[in-house]
């Protein structure tokens, strides 16, 4: 806290069917990614890398793994005396009983106590699914510049695609005169990030009334961002124009991992200066055999390829048996390619087993395969 | 029986000099397998066995060795609990003929007389091995002989190992003698220079090597006293690697490119700890090719790579060629370079030179950050 | 795991409600103990010092103080590569939603998968609310030395007060033939001390049966154990004689703490063999004025004495100001004693101020005075 | 602003002496007000002005430092985007007139030259004070000036501060001179030892004194710019303490036994950290007396203490007189002892001798671990 006087609050309830088995055992902001991270990872580097000493997850679903996983703050380096990441889910008080988050503001009215607990000027609130490498601190000398009570992170996207995203209108400097959530006639292009920076007592008194208030679905952007607006506060647009992406689905989470292969991607996960921190255990490096042939791919310690990987993400602990083919596609931690099988766009779970000669996915495919059950040999 | 002895790290002897490397570091604090560095072997091998009193001698450039073991945390040894504890011998430089065990062990007595253990087991900073202390520390007790030696029996006794000693057995395996390997035979029980006592006899031995020459070891005084104490050999079994020449780093380096001995020495019930430097994975492009090769993380890979270690963010420029070597982090190895049998030291740029050969069994070593 | 392949739970769930305002804020086990500690720290200290690496606590009420508390396990030393403290709240699963826990053994058994990510041989189960130190590595050897499916810690009580507690009926060995909760006739005077080792494959398929059957009220005591006895399971009794004390009332809690000033106290915080551990931080050493008098007292760091203490306790940062008097009292952490006020036989909660000349307490009171609210000063 | 300095921490030049403590542990590591190490305070304000990638220098005896300091955890230091790096110089003993400053930033000049931020803010491991080093980089980058000095101005520089430099301003601030306090006047402006300066000045000046002579300190190339550089002084004001002798020591620490030095000092807005020994809470039993002291945890106190500050794990035996005294940890004052004006190091046991006075202003000292 001493650094920056802002905590982060990172909104990690979401069950993410939309990525099907992946998200059976994990919450989606645990699932795995390009190679050797979790999603998660990047906002907490994040927060690391900004200077922000102090991050409560706030979850609700299959906590265990997420749980175990991010309170090792030490992965972040958030683990000294006054820093810490703490998973944040709902609970019994001396005047409430157990209830579920009714929605990102109410998770966040639920925690008003932890919170209040560090004394912060600032909040930050973040989504955990989405990668991208963000200064926050950059983002909070905006908001004190521009003394905003909310400054929401934006980004331009193709006007035809304005119409699935939150918009921000706003005047010529930037500040937001207008909310509108996926507008059939988009007046700007400029998409809500869903990362916002409050001034903690302003955003306190909202949260209370908005508590309060039967009518309301306790919301971020359904609720208090109009509320705030209604007010006349000062609410702005903070651009943000590097790598970004919702992963939020199979497709989109497999393209993001593809995007590494490209030799100048924007992310650039190899940048000393901004580093993504995770688990790492002391598996050996990466064992290429004689029989291996490697064109473009990506791949984590721990892997071992003997077959042959084509435009492919290799994650830790992955093994490519000689005679196996690994196309277009991404394996997750633990993923075993057997003799002779063939794996095409396909995106194939952790510690699955494509037994041998067996093939899976599709050249022509339009739609990624997710491969979540193991697939029996052929002989 | 778990914590009744306690682990002492030891620095390599003044006579050991691995040509190269040493210049810039101690052998514990060698990179290997590119990801690795060599101590983490021996305070893995302490922490999987449950003993979580660790001292860990450290003589010249202690800096990279301090940083990278750190609190320790990372080897799975609780801060409260069990103690990681650095102790710095600095009366004499390296090379001197005072820079001996017994010296490091007599400045910093008072340390090891505080620890309540009954035993201690003192093993090398400098030798790459797996072994299960707690089960050699239960049959040292239960045997109930003043000295356990860990050896290796080996066949290239003659080629390599020539700065380690060698353990005589007699049928009973009690050490008859022990002694420098002269390379007189090819087979030969190779010193582990790993030992299990009791920690008074320790302390009895150093003080007595303080009495007797101010140059003697604690392999000396074990090697003095074989007709007076009991001690005998423990035969290790699998990998063995001890570190003490260019020769020798190359070859243990390169025997774990095989990969059933590979799968057999790193197993997930017995995990060899590390720093981590939170490396991403390592980019191949188009038009690389790796054959044989371990390659650690952070590499950009564009050219070709043959039976080698390749470290942390290293690159491999387009229609390099790369073979038999050992390249550290943080190389660059500039496009159509050829490099065969060669040990290329951290940070060193390879950008004029086209080639860089060594035509004896001895690798080629370039030194750390040089600019070729 | 690596040391002892046991895995410990905390039973921290309860409210407590016998300590008054104590646990209004906080979950029993974080209630301040002995000058400077938690009640959870003599758990979390002796799962260290015996070896257990891992350590879920499992509570649902309050627990962000607990949360923040606990998951710093670096306090413990728990924080290396492979262990760790972890907050288990209730939660919802891909196949159920979210509920309380209902009972000491459901609170295990939704928590199954927990357990199943460590893969322990043995499971621990604690409370997370007595005063004690113990080897629980010792009470593991007696496990495997005995071939238990389960063993339960018990200490001797005064036979005429043995029908207040849970009793376990042994044959002449040790073994477990009957328990009995507050048996009016007591046929043994082993107590049980809700410390339990089990076996964990044989508990596991006993949670599973146990989740399922209606009648049950999921309690390790009504359910668990007398089943595991009607099976005719290996049940062992591991007796235990040192220092051990239930705080779960203001006047046990206070005793507990008075307890230390006894020259010759057992439970011995000063023996370096066997620290307990807990939150630090580096604030002054005790600062003793000029006009201070002091007469048998357990002082913490960064309190200032300037008045009179006798037979007290004094908690970190309490202030007593010269002219103030201090008898047979608890003072929690910030707790301030302004000139002339007199504090006696009461346990004075943390941060409360007892204004100037106030007098609090009674000595001849048979009860504790507990002080939660500040007290007005008087001219 | 955050982050745009690193810090280091420098050892004490060779001409410092600390008579009696000064055997056992570098100044940095000596035991402050029971509770702290000396190095805690520069370490602290670093971290609380948001530096976080610090430089430690560490000359003889490393080890209680390098325990001491550990990971840098309980600094508040993060460990991946932050780093507190121990330097080690060891050419030289702690007295040789090679033992410069200078040379310790040659040895590690690669460290140094690989940091990314512009400016570097040097203060020493060896004096207790509080300064937020952001706003006194704000101010030096502010002013455009080349050197910023932090100096206090004192009014007793002729007994005390006898091992520190003085700093001559003129009316705009400037630094006209920098020398030796010779003691010739009451009030002087003490420098700090605290420099603020790009980091290619910083590198500039150390390549510079390597090259006129291997004796010369950074303060000396300092002094021997003042002419050609742009040095300006900032005033500190507060407490402020170095540590030079034993008598400034034993001052040190008894000047805080003031409530209100004390309070103003240690003020929960600027903590200063240090590393927890997870030590009990004091034992006051009947017929203790004690009055204006600091007591640190896990005592047990018997006897009389008055003005006086007692360490950790201390036993004060019944009828044993403390009187202005400094005791360090784990000593053990048998019943009926009488001190006056002493300090008396760790792991001291004072069981037959049972009067230990000084009468001079020096303090007596008695030795580490010794028995009397």
């Amino acid at each position: 806290m001493a650094q920056t006087n802002m905590l982060a609050m990172i909104l990690a309830g979401g069950r993410g069917s939309r990525l099907h088995e992946l998200t059976n055992k994990v919450a989606k902001p645990a699932v795995s990614y390009g190679g050797k991270y979790r999603i998660i990872d990047f906002p907490l580097s994040n927060c690391a890398n900004s200077g922000i000493d102090v991050v409560g997850v706030l979850t609700q679903y299959e906590s265990v793994l997420l749980n175990s996983y991010v309170a090792a703050g030490g992965r972040w380096g958030l683990d000294t005396k006054d820093s810490g990441v703490f998973v944040l889910t709902p609970r019994e008080k001396a005047d409430s009983g157990l209830d579920v988050y009714r929605g990102t503001a109410d998770a966040i009215s639920q925690n008003i106590d932890f919170i209040d607990a560090y004394d912060p000027e600032y909040l930050l609130i973040l989504s955990g699914d989405h990668i991208y490498k963000m200064n926050y601190d950059k983002m909070l000398r905006f908001h004190k510049e521009k003394g905003a009570d909310a400054t929401i992170a934006v980004r331009g996207v193709p006007m035809k695609e304005a119409s699935r995203f939150g918009i921000m209108n706003t005047d010529g400097n930037g500040r937001i005169i207008e909310f509108e959530e996926k507008p059939a006639k988009p007046k700007s292009n400029l998409a809500s990030m869903g990362i916002y920076i409050f001034t903690w007592k302003t955003l306190r008194k909202l949260l209370v009334e908005d508590m309060k208030n039967p009518e309301s679905s306790h919301d971020f952007g359904n609720d208090i961002i109009p509320k705030m607006l209604g007010d006349d506060k000062q609410l702005w647009a903070y651009e943000f124009s590097g790598y970004w992406k919702d992963v939020g689905t199979i497709d989109s989470l497999w393209e993001a991992n593809m995007d590494l292969l490209d030799s100048d991607n924007e992310l650039n996960l190899n940048d000393t200066s901004w580093k993504i921190y995770t688990e790492d255990n002391g598996i050996v490096p990466q064992y290429i055999a004689s029989t291996a042939k490697i064109d473009e791919a990506y791949i984590n310690q721990g892997a071992a390829v003997g077959g042959t990987v084509q435009r492919s993400v290799i994650f830790t602990n992955c093994k490519i048996a000689p005679g196996a083919k690994v196309v277009d596609s991404v394996l997750m931690p633990g993923a075993i390619v057997e003799e002779g099988a063939v794996v095409t766009r396909a995106l194939v779970a952790e510690n699955i087993r494509i037994g041998k000669n067996a093939k899976v996915g599709d050249k022509k495919s339009e739609e990624i395969l997710l491969v979540a059950k193991n697939v029996k040999g052929e002989d | 029986m778990a914590n009744k002895a306690f682990g002492v790290i030891n620095s390599a002897a003044n006579y050991i000099r691995v040509e190269g490397l040493h210049d810039y570091r101690p052998i514990g604090a060698f990179s290997f397998l590119g990801r690795f560095r060599v101590i983490d072997f021996p305070i893995s091998n302490f922490s999987n066995s449950g003993i979580n009193r660790i001292h860990v001698y450290l003589n010249s450039r202690p800096r990279s060795i301090v940083e990278h073991i750190g609190s320790g945390r990372h080897y799975n040894i609780n801060s409260k609990r069990g103690n990681l504890q650095l102790l710095f011998t600095q009366k004499n430089g390296a090379s001197s003929i005072y820079n001996t065990d017994i010296n490091a062990y007599i400045e910093n007595c008072e340390q090891i007389e505080r620890m309540p253990q009954d035993y201690v087991i003192i093993a090398p900073s400098y030798m790459v091995y797996k072994q299960d202390f707690q089960k050699l520390l239960d049959e040292h007790v239960e045997s109930g002989t003043d000295i356990t030696i860990l050896y290796h029996k080996v066949d290239q006794a003659k080629e390599y190992y020539r700065a380690c000693n060698v353990v005589n057995l007699n049928k009973q395996k009690g050490v008859v003698s022990l002694e420098r390997n002269m390379g007189t035979a090819k087979e030969k029980n190779i010193s582990m220079d790993t030992y299990v006592m009791s920690k008074q006899l320790f302390v009895d031995l150093v003080r007595k090597a303080r009495r007797e020459s101010s140059a003697y070891s604690l392999a000396d005084m074990i090697a003095l006293n074989c007709d007076t104490l009991d001690i005998r050999g423990y035969q290790h079994k699998g990998y063995f690697a001890p570190i003490t020449s260019l020769d020798d780093y190359y070859r243990a380096n390169m025997e774990l490119l095989d990969y059933a001995t590979s799968m057999e020495f790193f197993k997930s019930d017995w995990p060899f700890y590390t720093k981590t430097t939170d490396a991403c994975p390592t980019q191949y492009f188009h038009g690389a090719q790796v054959v044989n090769s371990m390659i650690c993380n952070a590499g950009l890979i564009e050219g070709t790579v043959e039976n080698s270690i390749i470290g942390r963010n290293v690159h491999i420029g387009k229609g390099a060629i790369i073979k038999n070597s050992i390249i550290l982090s943080y190389a660059d190895i500039a496009d159509g370079t050829y490099i065969e049998n060669a040990v290329i030291d951290k940070w060193v740029k390879v950008k004029n030179v086209k080639k860089i050969v060594s035509d004896s069994v001895t690798p080629a070593y370039v030194k750390r950050s040089d600019i070729l």
